[in-house]
């Protein structure tokens, strides 16, 4: 459930989602108002995971996976969500891929494991590729083995849709909505410049400095803690769905601010696998960025 | 195979107590009752009438190795070799 | 042996007697229309429009499962004309703005402490709600809240919608 | 490897693009719009219970229960007991050191003089599991069905039950009919007795071992046996007024097939009161229970009342009365403490005998089970609960049980007339309870 506490620019309304702490800064003095908002950003939390998350048995995500080649019925949004992850592939080379989500098999990133075997890395390349996915308005259908995971967009995707119901329900008002670190803030504060995230909230683990940030979203790719050490070289958690192995020497984490949340979370991702050409490659982005080395 | 209505029992007295218990049903208790929402203290868990189902189970095994009677609230049958 | 139950069954209607009578108090039927005037006053700021009244209390289980379902009502339906009126029937509304904090609400909620507004309505079990049409007359109503049949609630809002389209904002 | 800006549009703006034509307009989403996260609740609770240097039991119970709806709900628990401790036999004191077997008929125990005989084979563990399934029916009924299942080292117990309650009245009256049927199979170690068998005692007058054993043979009948229990319960539970509501139950229990106590004995005694030799009980193949119950509750400010009366009859010709009432007090942030007195009195079978004169005839059927015996209890527990930081509750309950047995014949013969010939209990038990 929602839990709502008093601060002095407003409100902020906390709940769990996506297997991470979620909260809405909101600058109102309207209690009711900071409730129904917060509300409003938690149903559209655990509607999508519920929708998509690869934790849970028979959602979506689910189905589409034990498909093992038959045609999946599909509605609108999972079929918009497709197209949007089918441009990022385009566009990125094939960088961004949905189906990379297999890799965790061989890949445990949990406090210094060893690295996977280059055979069993191997062993998935095939299983790998976003051509191995076809679908149209109706359905979706998956070569037998491979898997796609929102996870790469879910969080993303959540934040961008609550901002937009919060925008129909409050216009006016100034909410930062943040799931686990990927945030975005719906309109400029009114009374004060900007929101000093980092102070105000402290949910940014991944990056050690705050974020100001007046109205657009902020997300974080890459990850301080989860990551492999072996031989004085850093394996981050963000693979490359072409070789199955992290980028060469990119940084901690690359944290973007972008208009929309899954545009900041896309690029975050892309600026990571890019390794030691990350700052150029966003640079020619013309957006704001930071990369952590 | 367990005999599922055992001849000998003596029906007459079920009868009798089934017949009591309908009229009990019928004349007095179409007058008492609240209206439904009047049922705020009665919902409150205090005021259930096995408000803790845990304890009631813990004393119905005790009482029922002890003692000559079990039942009355629930089932009478003990479900353990300890009587 | 039979003959004793008989006694003893008188010992308990004159139990029960007892009882009734130390705790009987006329209730306080104070003239209190604030809440007739509350909900004449909600009725006609929606006038024209489809009106789903729903009566609850914080005391009421599935009311906590019927929030969450009303403010995705709203979201969905406002702007075809949908307004949704929650009556509270607590006696002690600390307890129902304590229920409001835990459970928020996107909806407008009176206050009718003392059942009135429920009892015109006559109020078969806890929770009940009516969907009145655009013309202020009940077409629908249901008593409970079960999550399987939402559907069916839906539907009988959806068709209050589609009527005939009065001429209104 | 460098990525090739797309035609004048940076990678970013492309991004951009198909973000805003994904959420463009907000994409129709089917599914559902609320999160039950808490459906299951979980009740524990551990029972000490001990009886003055007799019996101890130790008790631990873990029930889940998942509401997906109202009264649309599955529960499933499990108990778990242990028993060590020694409980009478139903053998006479007597003046002088006795021996008997081990119902196993390995070893033996004795008992020293002018002590009530206690066997202390008695150590058993329990596991108990019941499934119990509850949905709402023809709109206004619930129905209830369930499965329970008991294991002892030598004790099976199955049973299924069914219920349904029908509301009426705007809910203010339910009618509930339930039925439940059990059968129990029972093998103890060693065998079961034959009834007015007598306990063979080795006192040495056994050449050897086998010779015992053949003699103890003898005693023992069937290796199980088991026993069917019809339970039919009906009810009225009716709402008085806002503060009070009632409950009046009829249930009708018919127990039949193997009903003996295989571990109890009585004491055939001579006209001096010493003890011959102990005959293994009998009891009727059959017993049929009523209850009548009844219990009110209500409502005071910042207290609860809570009063229940039982009436049993048997045609084993027990009759009892319970008496129960509990008082809730609630004390600020969320403590409450639940005083309780209970008062119990049961008049003794018909064939209940502390022992046997031993020129009177033997009867049909004989027990000297002190629970078959004319007593009266009185419980006084006193229960305190409060709720954790984390919003769960936790009570602990301190009660204290005796039981004082009626001497119900005029005079014993020879020396039991000086001896204290029914055992009395005292017991406390100590439980503490944990939902979350």
């Amino acid at each position: 459930m929602v839990k709502i506490d008093k601060t002095e620019f407003g409100f902020i309304g906390y709940f769990n989602a996506m297997a991470s702490p979620c909260e809405c800064l909101i600058e109102t003095e309207n209690y009711q108002t900071a409730l129904a908002i917060t509300q409003i950003a938690a149903d559209e939390a655990w509607r999508i995971e519920k929708k998509y998350s690869r934790y849970l048995k028979n959602n979506v995500c689910a189905q589409i996976n034990q498909s093992n080649g038959a045609a999946i019925a599909i509605d609108q949004e999972t079929f918009k969500l497709l197209d949007f992850a089918n441009t990022c592939y385009e566009i990125s080379n094939g960088l961004f891929d949905l189906t990379s989500g297999v890799l965790r098999r061989v890949w445990h990133f949990n406090q210094n494991t060893e690295l996977p075997s280059q055979k069993s890395v191997e062993e998935l390349l095939p299983l790998i590729g976003w051509n191995l996915v076809s679908f149209d308005q109706k359905s979706v259908c998956l070569a037998p083995g491979t898997e796609i995971d929102f996870g790469g967009i879910g969080k993303e995707y959540a934040v961008d849709v609550a901002v937009q119901k919060i925008k129909e329900y409050k216009p006016d008002l100034s909410v930062v909505v943040n799931f686990g670190g990927d945030l975005r803030v719906t309109k400029k504060p009114k009374n004060k410049p900007k929101w000093n995230i980092g102070i105000d909230s402290l949910l940014i683990s991944k990056i050690e400095h705050s974020v100001s940030i007046g109205v657009g979203a902020v997300c974080t790719s890459g990850d301080t803690e989860k990551f492999i050490l072996s031989n004085e070289r850093r394996y981050s958690h963000i693979l490359n769905p072409k070789t199955g192995w992290p980028a060469e020497g990119c940084p901690k984490t690359v944290t973007i601010i972008a208009d929309q949340c899954l545009q900041a979370g896309v690029l975050a991702t892309l600026g990571m696998l890019m390794g030691a050409e990350a700052e150029a490659f966003l640079t020619q982005q013309n957006v704001q960025f930071h990369c952590q080395r | 195979m367990i005999k599922i209505i055992p001849a000998q029992i003596n029906c007459s007295i079920i009868l009798k107590v089934l017949m009591i218990l309908c009229t009990l049903l019928a004349s007095g208790c179409s007058n008492l009752g609240v209206k439904p929402w009047e049922r705020d203290l009665l919902a409150k868990p205090e005021m259930a009438l096995t408000s803790s189902p845990i304890e009631a189970g813990l004393d119905e095994h005790i009482y029922f190795s002890k003692e000559a009677t079990s039942g009355g609230r629930s089932f009478a049958g003990g479900g353990c070799g300890c009587n | 042996m039979f003959v004793k139950n008989i006694q003893l069954l008188k010992a308990i209607t004159f139990a029960l007697g007892v009882i009734m009578i130390t705790n009987f108090y006329a209730s306080a039927a104070f003239a209190n229309s604030s809440a007739k005037q509350k909900l004449q006053k909600r009725l006609s700021d929606y006038q024209g429009q489809v009106i789903y009244i729903d009566f609850w209390a914080s005391w009421c289980k599935p009311c906590r499962k019927s929030f969450p379902w009303m403010n995705s009502l709203k979201t969905r339906f406002y702007d075809q004309g949908l307004r949704i009126l929650a009556v509270n029937l607590d006696k002690d509304q600390v307890l129902a703005k304590e229920f409001i904090k835990n459970n928020p609400a996107l909806f407008d909620i009176i206050f009718d402490t003392q059942g009135e507004i429920a009892s015109e309505f006559k109020l078969e079990g806890m929770p009940m709600s009516f969907v009145l049409d655009r013309n202020g007359s009940v077409v629908a109503s249901h008593v409970g809240f079960n999550s399987k049949k939402i559907t069916d609630y839906e539907a009988e809002i959806v068709e209050a919608l589609n009527q005939r389209e009065l001429a209104n904002d | 490897m460098q990525l090739v800006k797309q035609k004048n549009k940076t990678v970013a703006g492309a991004i951009a693009a198909a973000a805003l034509s994904l959420l463009g307009n907000s994409a129709k989403a089917d599914g559902e719009f609320w999160d039950f996260s808490r459906d299951w609740k979980f009740n524990s609770g551990i029972l000490y219970y001990g009886e003055q240097d007799r019996v101890s039991a130790l008790e631990g119970v873990f029930s889940a229960t998942h509401e997906k709806d109202l009264d649309d709900k599955f529960n499933f628990k499990i108990v778990i007991d242990s028993l060590t401790g020694a409980s009478p036999s139903g053998a006479v004191v007597q003046p002088g050191v006795q021996t008997f077997t081990r119902p196993s008929g390995k070893g033996q125990y004795t008992v020293n003089a002018e002590e009530i005989p206690l066997d202390d084979t008695f150590r058993d563990t329990r596991v108990q599991v019941n499934s119990q399934w509850t949905s709402p029916i023809w709109d206004e009924s619930i129905v209830s069905y369930g499965v329970h299942l008991s294991k002892e080292y030598d004790y099976l117990s199955t049973a299924v039950n069914g219920n349904i309650a029908w509301n009426f009245n705007q809910k203010n009256t339910t009618f509930s009919l339930g039925l439940s049927l059990a059968k129990d199979s029972f093998d103890p170690e060693g065998g079961v007795p034959i009834p007015f068998s007598s306990m063979v005692i080795d006192m040495g007058q056994f050449a050897n071992p086998t010779e015992f054993e053949t003699a103890f043979d003898l005693t023992r009948g069937t290796t199980s046996e088991d026993k069917e229990t019809l339970d039919i319960l009906m009810g009225i539970t009716q709402i008085i007024n806002r503060k009070t509501v009632m409950q009046f139950n009829y249930s009708y229990s018919d127990v039949s097939g193997y009903l003996n106590d295989p571990f109890k004995v009585v004491s055939r005694v001579d006209q001096d009161g010493i003890a011959l030799e102990h005959l293994y009980e009998s009891r009727p193949d059959k017993r049929v229970k009523q209850s009548f119950y009844w219990q009110a509750k209500h409502y005071l400010t910042g207290s609860v009342a809570d009063i229940s009366y039982r009436y049993m009859t048997d045609d084993w010709e027990i009759d009892s009365h319970t008496i129960d009432y509990k008082h809730y007090l609630t004390l600020d942030n969320n403590q409450y403490l639940e005083p309780q007195i209970r008062w119990y009195q049961q008049s003794a079978a018909e064939f209940y005998q502390p022992y046997l004169l031993e020129q009177s005839i033997i009867p049909e059927n004989i027990s000297a089970d002190t629970r078959l015996g004319e007593f009266s209890a009185l419980t006084i527990g006193l229960k305190y609960g409060w709720r954790t930081d984390s919003g769960n509750d936790m009570a602990i309950r301190l009660s204290y049980y005796e039981q004082s047995m009626k001497d119900s014949l005029s005079s014993h013969p020879g020396v039991l007339n000086d001896l204290q010939i029914y055992p009395d209990l005292k017991a406390f038990f100590i439980q503490y309870t944990y939902d979350f």
